[in-house]
């Protein structure tokens, strides 16, 4: 109880600092000129920690702050690990990892990273189930042993063949060991955080900005920006209007109808390329309901003109699909496409046939959460009342949405995004899978699912995880719908491309 | 008059002098005087006051009276310039101290008010700024109306409540109007009014709502103020005992117009018009006789009481009051009622007498059934009235002060009548419509009233039709708590003489309470007199009136203000023609 | 006296707090489960439960209650699911923001209304009352939202005068407080013409004329602080509106204050932040109207405190 | 000012059994309705909304569902590329605005009524129930009132859309749940200070049922100043419906609302203005029209109001 109240009374202490902070002159800071980057994004960062969030864009933000031993490029379509903090990486043997560390990297305090620091971040993940990350990296790591200042080696419990997985992403930034001991408890490690990454950290203004300044230690060289804002707008049009006016950079999720607005305005232009997600439609499959009838599902997917949503609803800022995972994701099977999908003559007859004419089907959505999402949804409930279904929309914000999905009392059609995975194995994860579709069953399915964990070679894996991808959209337990694009407003002083994992490291924006 | 109040002796020795000295200075004539209203929405102007002819003296008081809607206080206003926006004022001739008031701008109104006419408001508490202290409120006027420095105006501020005979004055300015009593309110109005050093005085209903005692004494206040300032009062009220008390010169108003205008005691004396006849006819009062002590008059000592039965007993009757003083745990208990006992015989009328705060309405909502007491038993018939069936079973209905209240604005006449009637089995609608037209006609009003509602009629109309619901149900009690003190002078006249009626008709007990002592006079023949909640005199109505045993009755007594010029207390005045004003009533 | 009306917030304030921290703990576990939105995507049914069982949401709803009310007694406000800290801070750290804003747009309001009302008033039935009693009629019945963007495409985006959003310097300021300010701005107007057109009628206004001082002071001295009351009363409701009610305006323009705060732990159900918001603005409101008591008694003698 | 008073009636011989009939209640109050300006604007605003919203299907409309991704962002008819069929333009997926905004009255002024008329049945039972009782019931009551009046009524909206779930019949639950308490305090202190009135002590004294007391004597009592609030509430309710759906908990699709088109156009507020400005019209004139009518009503029900 007494340190209970002494962490109340230090809280306290804080927040009236905070209070006293005196408000600067007034000076709108046009971005112009500036050695200062500024990136609007829509969310708020959650956590400066990185294994103890879900947040894409929290960790696009931490990318700069922190580095990973592997990164992830997409060079061609086609993922490919490349070096970060690990030199070099070899597989002893399948459940034996060792790692080359750089031996000119130090943290942002001056001390040196070491194989202890890569140790320490795995350990603190295994030690406390209630980081975020930790259902999901290094699960299958046994033990790590340090085999010198810049050699370490990770024991796996079996062969995992996502393993290199574990080391990019939420939760695979390395942590300096020595800092955390030196700060004395994780929170206060976090109020002031180190990394070795090209920026350092400066403040952070919850719902507000994150600052950080270039790190001229950095191993990389130099690094471009003196400083880095990233700011958090979480409406939309005040974000456009950020980006049109130069108070920022570079935006995320620019919706399509603005593009002609920022494409004519004459410092900005917009940017568009293909992300880790994909949207699709979850139907119900169990008896009872008018979907359990396989020819009402068909009818369902025969329906959609997926075409005319990826270039009129999406504005051409989408790809349509058949398929689960765009073709950039490893293993995905990139043999369903929506070539000829659309067919309504014979969607009617099927349901004719089925004596489904009429039938209601209850289509959930949320609002807001994806790009276009209600706009897609309200088009598809449209096409199935065209081939004489009797869909209606049940929109709902996203969090009581979430909750309908979670509690399986959504209707016989839901609207779900999918994204930054590993690889399309993760259709496999069984556990996920009963989370999406807790009714729908298949004896060869789960034969496979069963298979996957003991099979290591490349192409058998393929093989079984293209099959269950088929299975699952012959079955129209998920049928993907469309692929999207990320849009970004870019402003004219500087470049950048966007990247396929939407991480936007500053080092990879670069003035104009 | 035998039983001079002390407080008039001092005043009227010096107001002798006073009057044979000073020159008869006129401070306000008005001519053909008039008020006209354009009303807000567009309709007809009204012409509300009309052919009005005014003329005021120094050191004299000129009275205006009449009822409601005479449009004597829209004359007093025009005097200070502030009539209501959409009234206009025109006059033949109308002069304030030598200006001219047809002819003023703002500035120059500003600068009249205040210097040259003063102003007492009725309300005491809400005439004066709530929020702020008294000395600021004084000492405003000192600043802008006769430029004294800081110094001066304290100085100055705590003579003047001084001389309004308030204690501690230099406390006093420190203090807000609501830590003051009513009377203390209304002397530091006058002071206020009397800051300016003007040359007339305003009084618009000063004493109306004071009590008797505390009436008096502002009266006198402000009798000896005008006579030592040498200043002019106009007096507007409805009450012709302080009329004949006060006033010089009278003017009788009715309807906008100026029935009549004369000096006092040729008014009282010699009532030319026909309304003023009529007033002063219907104004209720005490006769001569009764007021002086019963065995000097040689009239036979009151007898022993009647043997009658009793209809109602109360006995040792205590009522408190929590104040709930805000997150304590215990609430402030104030004495409301300490152990009241009387009791009252079938067929008479008990009337009960006190000052405001002397429990006079909380003992009338306990016998009606409205309050709980704390201690003591009723008994009505003998019965007690603590068990509810008793209770239930008890005819006693109640007459309200305020007919405007009293009738539930959205039910018609009809309902309201026979509404404790439908809650008895047996009545048919049309049963109770003939009953409620049949009640009607009981209290004086046609049956067309039936489907009216109570916003529809006037003042007495309403009081007749409450009346007539309370006897809807056949009562054997009635109780009226001051059923006439909202009403106007012949209205109250018409009211007292109904229940008067009623009660011979009905063989009604009543219990009667009036702050006015002599409408209980007129309707009562037994009194209870209350201070503070305690019972200090009780007996036949001759006697209390006539021989007065406690201290409190006689200065409630003492305070009532005789309705004969001749007998003022305040003004030495030739003797009256013998008996002219001595109409009874009763 | 100071003393017994601090006792007396007490008294009132641990009622309405209790009462207050259990209708919000009752809505939020009536939502369900928040661990739904927390985990990934992958994660399987077993790592959600261990996930349930780690944050204590595997008790039954009255232990959780307890455990979470034994917490608050001793000090421990709970942890935010969603940003994984300890919840107090985090909710402290937006009032500097959101007080400013609130006394920025109340500025803005009094500052708009007081002298509008007045003229309305003391106009009665002029063109200058119906302008004013128009437009706050107008200013009331717009989304706020709708405003703040049309402020934003105006003053941030065609002439380029103020910065679009965050926080940081007085300009940022200027747009949310706008946007509030004008909103309550015609409510409070028509209060203060209605208050002002009371207090005219009153008798001791009459008092005050027949004293013949200066119009300036009847109103100003006499009128004015009586009417004052009501206008004081709307006035900090609407400062206790905005403590935790700006949801919309800070949303839009990026204002890092408790309203945004709100809306995130809301659709995050992060009951623990949910909770602390509520209380502390709950706390802020009963001391708001306990300063209003305060104010009351220095413009009005009569009140008690 | 007590002069001004026309009490022309109370002279001698007026008290004689005389009574003057006055026009009825109805067109009493329409004739005041009509003779205020503002009262009148109001009025006839409105009507015209009510009228427009109830008569929807008679009306020569295209279905505001129907979407024609052909004919997207068609601006009003008055522009460039205009078209006659949508006189007031399409949205992002081609649907008429004109028949939106019409059938969008309907979701907003039904929210406006239902959850009103909700709000205020349940605040009037509890807030009666306090008043007549007292007592510990009272207390009990009105903490309960006090604590959901100290949390700020959107966030306390949010909390309850969270279980409710978004669209229109939880949205009404939403805004009646947080609503109810504005009510209660009004019911109970009208309830307070009609109870100590003289008819009510009248009544009492003639032993009239409970019931009747009720009914007859105070509720119809504490109704004007009800009327009032209500009346300005449902402004009020219709606005919060738009901020609720900005903030994603408002009527959902493929009920048609104004706010709904108001939060989804502002995207467009740069590009289309037409998208939210014409809901945003629509919404503005009838919540200022139902104010206008409030403040008239106050006036002439209820002159004790501020």
């Amino acid at each position: 109880m007494p340190t209970s109240r002494r962490i109340f009374l230090k809280n306290a202490a804080a927040s009236a600092s905070v209070a006293a902070l005196p408000f600067a002159l007034p000076q709108i800071a046009f971005a112009a000129g500036s050695t200062t980057l500024t990136i609007a994004q829509s969310n708020d960062i959650l956590s400066l920690d990185p294994a103890n969030h879900e947040n894409n864009s929290t960790q696009s933000a931490l990318v700069n702050l922190y580095e990973y031993l592997v990164n992830k490029e997409f060079p061609n379509g086609k993922m490919v690990f490349t070096p970060a903090l690990a030199q070099s990486w070899k597989q002893e043997d399948p459940r034996t990892w060792v790692f080359e560390l750089r031996s000119d990297v130090r943290w942002h305090d001056g001390k040196p990273f070491t194989a202890d620091d890569v140790k320490f971040t795995v350990e603190r993940m295994k030690g406390n189930p209630k980081l975020l990350s930790a259902v999901e990296k290094f699960r299958s790591v046994e033990k790590v042993e340090v085999l010198g200042p810049h050699r370490v080696r990770l024991v796996t419990s079996k062969p995992d063949p996502l393993f290199l997985h574990n080391f990019v992403g939420n939760g695979g930034s390395i942590l300096p060991q020595h800092a955390f001991q030196a700060a004395g408890s994780e929170e206060a490690f976090f109020a002031k955080p180190i990394g070795t990454g090209p920026y350092r950290f400066v403040e952070w203004k919850k719902a507000d900005r994150l600052v950080l300044a270039r790190n001229p230690q950095w191993w990389g060289g130099a690094p471009h920006w003196e400083r880095v804002v990233i700011r958090a707008i979480p409406e939309t049009a005040t974000r456009v209007a950020e980006a049109l006016s130069g108070g920022v950079d570079l935006a995320v999720n620019i919706p399509p109808e603005d593009i002609g607005r920022l494409k004519s305005n004459a410092d900005t232009g917009i940017v568009a390329f293909n992300i880790a997600r994909n949207f699709g439609l979850h139907l119900r499959t169990e008896p009872g309901v008018v979907t359990h009838d396989a020819r009402v599902r068909e009818a369902i997917d025969l329906a959609i003109n997926r075409q005319e949503l990826a270039d009129v609803v999406a504005d051409g800022y989408a790809t349509a699909t058949r398929g689960l995972f765009p073709p950039e994701i490893p293993n995905a099977n990139t043999r369903l496409t929506a070539t000829n999908s659309f067919n309504p003559d014979k969607a009617r007859q099927l349901i004719q046939a089925a004596g489904a004419k009429g039938a209601k089907i209850r289509f959930g959505s949320p609002s807001g959460r994806y790009i276009k999402d209600r706009e897609v949804s309200e088009a598809i409930v449209g096409y199935l009342q065209d081939v004489g279904l009797n869909a209606q929309l049940e929109v709902q914000e996203w969090s009581i949405y979430n909750a309908r999905v979670g509690s399986d009392s959504h209707g016989e059609i839901y609207f779900w995004g999918m994204g930054s995975y590993t690889d399309a194995s993760f259709i496999l994860n069984m556990g996920s899978l009963k989370r999406f579709n807790p009714h729908w069953k298949n004896a060869e399915f789960e034969r496979l699912a069963a298979e996957l964990p003991a099979t290591t070679g490349e192409k058998e894996r393929q093989a079984i995880i293209w099959r269950a991808q088929e299975i699952i959209t012959q079955d129209r337990a998920r049928i993907g719908v469309l692929y999207p694009k990320a849009i970004y407003s870019v402003n004219k002083r500087v470049q950048f491309a966007g990247r396929f994992d939407e991480m936007i490291p500053a080092e990879q924006v670069r003035r104009a | 008059m035998t039983a001079a109040p002390s407080l008039a002796d001092a005043a009227n020795a010096p107001s002798l002098a006073v009057l044979q000295t000073r020159r008869a200075d006129t401070v306000l004539r008005y001519r053909n005087a008039g008020v006209t209203l354009q009303p807000l929405d567009g309709g007809e102007p009204l012409r509300l006051v009309r052919g009005v002819d005014l003329e005021v003296q120094r050191s004299q008081v000129v009275a205006l009276v009449g009822e409601s809607g005479s449009g004597k206080t829209l004359t007093a206003l025009s005097v200070l310039g502030l009539l209501p926006g959409n009234a206009r004022f025109s006059a033949d001739e109308a002069l304030l101290n030598g200006r001219d008031l047809r002819q003023l701008g703002k500035a120059e109104w500003r600068r009249l008010r205040g210097a040259d006419v003063g102003m007492v408001f009725q309300e005491p508490l809400s005439s004066l700024n709530p929020v702020l202290t008294i000395g600021d409120q004084i000492e405003e006027v000192l600043y802008y109306k006769r430029q004294l420095t800081r110094r001066q105006r304290r100085a100055e501020a705590i003579d003047l409540l001084a001389r309004m005979g308030l204690p501690r004055p230099a406390q006093l300015l420190q203090d807000y109007p609501f830590q003051l009593s009513g009377g203390m309110r209304q002397r530091v109005m006058l002071a206020i009014a009397m800051a300016g050093e003007p040359a007339l005085l305003i009084a618009d209903e000063p004493t109306t709502a004071l009590d008797n005692t505390v009436q008096a004494q502002v009266l006198e206040l402000m009798v000896r103020t005008a006579e030592q300032s040498d200043v002019g009062v106009l007096l507007i009220t409805h009450d012709l005992s302080v009329v004949a008390q006060v006033a010089d010169q009278v003017h009788v108003m009715r309807l906008g117009e100026m029935v009549e205008s004369a000096p006092v005691q040729q008014l009282f004396a010699r009532p030319q018009a026909a309304y003023t006849r009529q007033l002063l006819a219907l104004a209720p009062r005490i006769p001569a006789v009764v007021r002086q002590p019963l065995a000097e008059a040689g009239l036979p000592a009151p007898q022993a009481a009647q043997q009658a039965p009793a209809i109602l007993q109360l006995d040792a009757v205590s009522k408190y009051y929590q104040q709930p003083r805000a997150w304590h745990f215990k609430a402030h208990k104030h004495l409301a009622l300490d152990q009241v006992s009387f009791s009252l015989q079938r067929g008479r009328t008990l009337g009960l007498v006190g000052e405001s705060g002397s429990g006079k309405s909380s003992l009338a909502r306990i016998i009606a059934g409205l309050a709980q007491a704390d201690g003591g038993q009723l008994r009505f018939e003998g019965a007690d009235l603590s068990d509810p069936a008793v209770r239930a079973g008890a005819s006693i209905q109640m007459v309200f002060q305020d007919p405007y209240a009293s009738l539930n604005p959205r039910m018609r006449i009809g309902q309201l009548i026979t509404e404790p009637l439908a809650e008895q089995p047996g009545w048919t609608a049309a049963q109770l419509r003939a009953q409620a037209a049949r009640l009607l006609e009981m209290v004086g009003l046609p049956a067309s009233a039936l489907d009216r509602f109570a916003h529809e009629l006037s003042g007495g109309q309403r009081q007749r039709v409450c009346i007539a619901r309370a006897l809807s149900v056949k009562p054997q009690l009635l109780v009226c708590d001051e059923p006439v003190s909202a009403l106007d002078v012949s209205v109250q006249a018409e009211i007292l003489a109904l229940l008067q009626r009623l009660k011979k008709d009905l063989q009604l007990s009543m219990v009667f309470i009036a702050h006015g002592l002599e409408s209980v006079y007129a309707i009562s023949d037994d009194i209870v007199v209350l201070e503070k909640g305690r019972v200090v005199e009780a007996g036949p109505r001759d006697q209390i009136f006539g021989a007065p045993r406690h201290a409190y009755t006689r200065s409630l007594l003492d305070a009532m203000l005789d309705i004969d010029p001749a007998r003022s207390r305040f003004k030495a005045r030739p003797a009256a023609p013998a008996g002219a004003a001595l109409a009874r009533v009763a | 006296m100071i003393f017994s009306a601090l006792w007396r917030l007490l008294l009132q304030a641990v009622p309405v707090l209790f009462t207050v921290t259990l209708i919000v703990f009752a809505l939020v576990f009536l939502a369900g489960d928040p661990t739904v939105m927390m985990i990934p995507d992958q994660a399987s049914e077993a790592d959600r439960l261990a996930m349930v069982a780690a944050w204590g949401l595997d008790q039954p709803v009255h232990l959780q209650y307890l455990n979470y009310m034994r917490n608050l007694l001793h000090g421990d406000f709970g942890t935010s699911y969603r940003y994984g800290s300890s919840a107090l801070p985090i909710v402290l750290e937006r009032l500097p923001a959101t007080l400013l804003l609130a006394a920025a747009s109340m500025l803005v309001a009094v500052l708009i209304a007081v002298p509008a009302g007045m003229a309305a008033a003391l106009r009665r039935g002029s063109w200058v009352d119906h302008a004013v009693s128009g437009v706050a009629v107008l200013g009331k019945a717009m989304p706020n939202f709708w405003v703040a963007i049309m402020l934003i495409l105006v003053f941030g985006v065609s002439l380029r005068w103020l910065p679009v959003s965050g926080s940081g310097t007085w300009a940022h300021l200027v747009m949310p407080a706008l946007t509030l300010g004008t909103a309550f701005a015609g409510d409070l107007a028509k209060l203060v013409r209605a208050s002002m057109l009371e207090t005219l009628s009153q008798d001791y206004m009459r008092t005050a004329y027949a004293k013949g001082i200066p119009d300036w002071l009847v109103i100003g001295k006499h009128a004015l602080r009586n009417a004052a009351i009501p206008t004081v009363t709307m006035t900090s409701l609407h400062v206790v509106a905005l403590l935790g009610g700006a949801l919309v305006t800070e949303t839009i323009f990026a204002w890092p204050g408790l309203g945004q705060l709100i809306v995130q732990a809301i659709n995050t159900k992060d009951m623990a932040v949910i909770q602390i918001s509520v209380l502390v603005i709950t706390a802020m409101t009963l001391l708001v109207n306990f300063l209003t008591d305060v104010v009351y008694r220095l413009i009005d003698p009569r009140m008690k405190l | 000012m007590s002069g001004v008073v026309l009490n022309t009636g109370t002279a001698l011989q007026a008290d004689a059994p005389a009574v003057a009939a006055q026009p009825s209640r109805l067109r009493h109050f329409l004739r005041a309705l009509w003779r205020s300006r503002s009262g009148r604007f109001g009025a006839l605003l409105l009507l015209l909304i009510l009228l427009a919203t109830l008569g929807a299907d008679l009306l020569p409309l295209a279905d505001p569902v129907k979407r024609h991704l052909s004919l997207r962002y068609l601006p009003p008819v008055w522009l460039d590329k205009g078209q006659w069929a949508y006189p007031l333009g399409t949205d992002g997926q081609g649907r008429d605005m004109l028949a939106r905004i019409i059938y969008g009255a309907r979701s907003s002024v039904m929210v406006g009524l239902a959850a009103v008329a909700l709000s205020g049945a349940i605040g009037v039972a509890i807030g009666v129930l306090a008043g007549l009782r007292g007592g510990w019931l009272d207390q009990v009551l009105m903490r309960v009132v006090d604590a959901i009046l100290a949390i700020p009524a959107m966030l306390f909206m949010l909390v309850v859309a969270l279980v409710a779930g978004a669209g229109l019949a939880p949205l009404i639950v939403v805004i009646a749940l947080t609503n109810w308490v504005i009510y209660t305090r009004i019911a109970r202190a009208e309830v307070l200070r009609v109870k100590e009135l003289e008819f009510v002590a009248a009544a009492r004294v003639s032993r009239v049922r409970s019931s009747r007391l009720l009914l007859r004597h105070i509720l119809p009592n504490i109704l004007p100043a009800l009327v009032v609030v209500a009346t300005l509430n449902i402004g009020t309710v219709i606005l919060t419906e738009s901020s609720l759906s900005f903030l994603g908990f408002g009527i959902q699709p493929p009920d048609i609302s104004w706010g709904q088109m108001l939060a989804d156009g502002r995207q467009q507020l740069a590009t289309s203005w037409w998208i939210s400005t014409f809901p945003g019209v629509a919404l503005t004139a009838t919540v200022f029209s139902i104010i206008l009518l409030g403040d008239w009503l106050r006036d002439y029900l209820d002159p004790r109001l501020p």
